[in-house]
């Protein structure tokens, strides 16, 4: 932490003094980070989701099962059945491996090009209070 | 409900019910040099049921549940019913303990000190725990590691180690057949079969220590050793505990004391006798 | 916003840790841990005393630090504000 | 069953010191699935029970301050968000009897934060909420529509920072349910906290409290909730002006029964039920020594009974429909 010495009681307006030989010359250069500061803050975050994965076996349904038959387009959103372009959900839901994997690229078992696709991009947007958002969040986890 | 066991494990203590006879029939075998819950009151209790009623019977489904549940579980096949009791046990400590920060690592205990590793699954930390542990090492736990807030010693918790796929064949040219479970194959996890930990891990299970070194194990890449500052360290231990939030103010003293106190290095390494070989040395130079 | 007098959360209801890389502040009321890095800290002991302006605080820091253009400065010190005050470390008094 | 255990040691904490270690391996599991095991902590401080025992009352304590003060601090950042609409931020349910110390808050279980807002105003407070950092829980237009349609209150939001849930209602019953509370006068009568912040009156409380446990759940922890209205009811000033509030609200029936139950089960007075509240202390205290539920046929009986009294017929028949699809865990 710095140290309060040398406060500026001389300086009403409280702008910088313009004068820096008035200034003890062994200051130190904060980084401000300009302008636009990027963030200097990162708050710590509940690691409860992953243990998700880690102490449990989870999954995910695909959609999660209020929504059973809708069907999920391609960007991942649901849409009423028989939309053009979308598909139907998946029959059974997907281990949190089979996920990670197809995260880096398998396909999820059992599934065609534009599925696969569909399904991963409705994964990727589930929401906190969805099935399977504590599950996707584990696999997010970076450690 | 029909079948039960009690046990305790370090500071913990838990009380099993299940539908079905087999998972307790292998955990009172497995548990049988534990100790039982003192005044046989249980701190959690873990169910094991049918998803439906019909499922006790007809292609059993295993449901666990308990105390603490967490969504999106999935059930279990009934001959993996030993791993999902071993699961609900690891769920309660993780969303349910509080008298220790509980960080998810391996730990082994030498000369009074203790050496902690954490990692993702796969790192390789709960085998090289396991490994030590018939090398001499006094194996505290292959999963959860319990700092103690106001000691800022490390408790044990040495469950039955979950041996994993290859980790099965090391450790069995490392002990005895008889402490060995039943193989579990295909489970979610991969082929499963627990170990239990030798003798004085079990009788010295309530000893604490003063921890000493801090690894990041990482398997399958070239050998190399990497100083790990004390921000990332404590980045990485925060989100490698399921309580570090809910424990507050003990929390944040135990982890800034612990990260401050002892060295960390990360260390990747390509086989356990590479690796030993590396632990061996930080342990002389740093410990 | 660059009107707005600000105060600091009470010392009382923070702890500062400084690790060899970064500082940790634990905040007691939100229950959360927020790892800083410079200006933020500087920024938090300068808010400490009075209630105070940006300019103000902008003002403290070049006392001690040199902070390079006075006004990317003054607009810097604005931004870590607002996002304390967002986190409950700091005040709109 | 130890429901009935749970309910006897609230009660008279004293007899705890006559458990056996089975009974009190019931104890524990009955009153963490029924999220009383703050209160239980709190009520059993200074009785004398096992040493195995002690720690995992502390435990349950510590959790029971630190939710109040995660509580407290989520309110605290409501009222900050709406300072400048001027719309005063009223708590309900657990963050409010922290807030005001009332007697319910010891030791209670606190999960999402619950403020009422006036109607009118909804929109000021949606945009001020969403600019301080909370975002839609579920991005489903046809949740969304169904909430702002059918509901007394917004689609859930969840702070993206911080993970936790805000509700922000407007009356505290569904629209569809038969009754419609006053809501208007529940704000009028507000009382005044620091910072802001603002609470239901004590009968006000106890009107919510009822109007929740009976027609907004199939009274699935309802032993909590009957215990919030045990103690609040010890907050009331009178009988009488809890009887005329009651009325004005349209909720004298639910609060007549609430006061029953909560006599029958936490003061041991059993002499008002009637045959029907006999029904409803049976499913209350359905809950077996391994914290299960027991009674299914009951409760389901009670499941579709809620849904009976805040829905229009075909409404229900969906929605059965659609969570029966869901399928259940055992629990």
């Amino acid at each position: 932490m710095s140290e309060e010495k040398g406060r500026n009681a001389g300086d009403p307006q409280g702008l910088p003094p313009e004068d820096e030989s008035l200034v003890t010359p062994t200051r130190r250069r904060l980084l401000m980070g300009g302008a636009v500061a990027a963030s200097a803050i990162v708050s710590i975050r509940p690691a409860l989701a992953s243990t998700a994965a880690s102490v449990l076996n989870c999954r995910i349904p695909v959609p999660d099962p209020p929504h059973a038959s809708q069907h999920i387009a391609a960007d991942g959103s649901l849409v009423p059945a028989g939309t053009q372009g979308a598909v139907p959900g998946a029959g059974r839901p997907f281990t949190g491996e089979e996920v990670k994997a197809a995260l880096r690229g398998r396909h999820l078992p059992g599934t065609s090009y534009e599925q696969n696709q569909a399904y991963l991009n409705y994964i990727r947007r589930l929401q906190s209070g969805t099935s399977g958002f504590t599950c996707y969040a584990s696999l997010q986890m970076p450690r | 409900m029909k079948h039960q066991v009690m046990l305790r494990i370090g500071p913990a203590s838990f009380r099993v019910g299940s539908a079905w006879p087999q998972p307790i029939v292998d955990l009172a075998r497995l548990y049988a040099a534990y100790p039982q819950p003192e005044d046989g009151i249980a701190d959690f209790t873990v169910r094991l049921e049918p998803t439906r009623p019909w499922r006790r019977f007809i292609r059993p489904s295993v449901f666990i549940g308990g105390d603490h549940m967490l969504a999106d579980a999935a059930p279990m096949a009934l001959a993996h019913g030993l791993l999902a009791a071993e699961m609900g046990m690891n769920m309660q400590m993780a969303l349910g303990w509080r008298r220790h920060l509980l960080l998810h690592a391996s730990c082994v205990e030498k000369d009074g000190r203790a050496l902690v590793m954490t990692g993702e699954s796969g790192s390789g930390k709960s085998t090289l725990a396991a490994q030590l542990g018939e090398r001499g090492w006094r194996l505290m736990g292959d999963e959860f590691a319990l700092l103690d807030p106001t000691t800022g010693q490390i408790f044990a918790f040495p469950r039955l180690v979950s041996l994993k796929n290859q980790a099965i064949a090391v450790m069995q040219g490392e002990a005895p057949a008889e402490r060995f479970g039943p193989l579990m194959r295909d489970t979610p996890k991969g082929d499963i079969r627990h170990l239990v930990p030798n003798r004085s891990a079990v009788t010295r299970m309530d000893e604490g220590t003063i921890p000493a070194l801090l690894l990041f194990p990482r398997f399958g890449f070239a050998p190399e050793v990497r100083e790990v500052g004390q921000g990332e360290a404590f980045m990485r231990l925060t989100q490698a505990s399921t309580n570090y939030v809910t424990l507050g103010e003990r929390g944040f003293t135990a982890l800034t004391r612990f990260v401050t106190d002892i060295p960390a290095r990360a260390i990747d390494f390509s086989s356990g006798d590479e690796a030993i070989a590396m632990i061996d040395r930080l342990w002389e130079t740093l410990a | 916003m660059a009107q707005d007098q600000y105060r600091a959360e009470p010392a009382s209801d923070y702890i500062l840790r400084s690790l060899d890389d970064v500082t940790l502040v634990y905040h007691r009321r939100s229950g959360q841990t927020h790892i800083v890095v410079s200006p933020v800290p500087e920024i938090l002991a300068a808010l400490t005393g009075d209630i105070s302006s940006t300019a103000e605080i902008v003002a403290r820091l070049s006392h001690d630090y040199d902070l390079g253009d006075p006004h990317d400065a003054l607009a810097a010190v604005q931004t870590h504000l607002d996002e304390m005050v967002a986190l409950g470390l700091a005040h709109v008094a | 069953m130890s429901g009935a255990l749970l309910v006897a040691v609230l009660r008279n904490p004293a007899s705890a010191s006559r458990l056996t270690p089975g009974d009190w391996n019931g104890l524990i599991a009955a009153s963490r699935a029924e999220r009383l095991i703050g209160t239980l902590a709190v009520r059993l401080a200074g009785v004398s029970v096992p040493a195995s025992v002690e720690p995992i009352l502390a435990d349950a304590r510590d959790e029971a301050a630190r939710e109040a003060r995660q509580a407290l601090w989520e309110a605290d950042r409501a009222a900050a968000a709406l300072a400048g609409t001027g719309i005063p931020v009223i708590l309900l349910k657990g963050t409010a009897y922290a807030a005001a110390g009332l007697r319910a808050g010891e030791g209670r279980f606190i999960g999402d934060l619950d403020i009422l807002v006036p109607r009118d105003r909804l929109d000021d407070v949606e945009a001020a909420i969403l600019a301080a950092g909370w975002e839609w829980v579920k991005p489903d237009p046809y949740d969304d529509e169904y909430y702002r349609r059918w509901m007394h209150e917004l689609p859930p939001m969840i702070h993206k920072e911080r993970d936790r849930m805000i509700d922000i209602h407007h009356t505290i019953l569904p629209l569809t349910a038969r009754q419609t509370p006053d809501a208007a006068a529940m704000m009028a009568d507000a009382v005044p906290l620091d910072g802001g912040l603002y609470v239901l009156s004590p009968e006000d409380r106890v009107c919510h409290a009822a109007a929740h446990l009976f027609a907004d759940g199939d009274l699935a922890g309802g032993l909590r909730n009957l215990w919030d209205i045990h103690c609040l009811l010890t907050e009331c000033r009178s009988m009488p002006a809890l009887t005329a509030r009651a009325a004005q609200h349209g909720l004298t029936k639910a609060v007549a029964r609430a006061t029953r139950l909560a006599d029958a089960l936490y003061r041991e007075d059993r002499s008002g039920l009637t045959a029907f509240d006999h029904l409803f202390v049976a499913r209350l205290l359905a809950r077996d020594g391994w914290g299960r539920e027991t009674r299914k046929l009951l409760r389901f009986a009670f499941f579709v009974r809620s849904h009976w009294l805040r829905m229009p017929p075909i409404m229900l028949a969906r929605h059965l429909w659609t969570k029966w699809r869901k399928g259940h865990r055992p629990a």
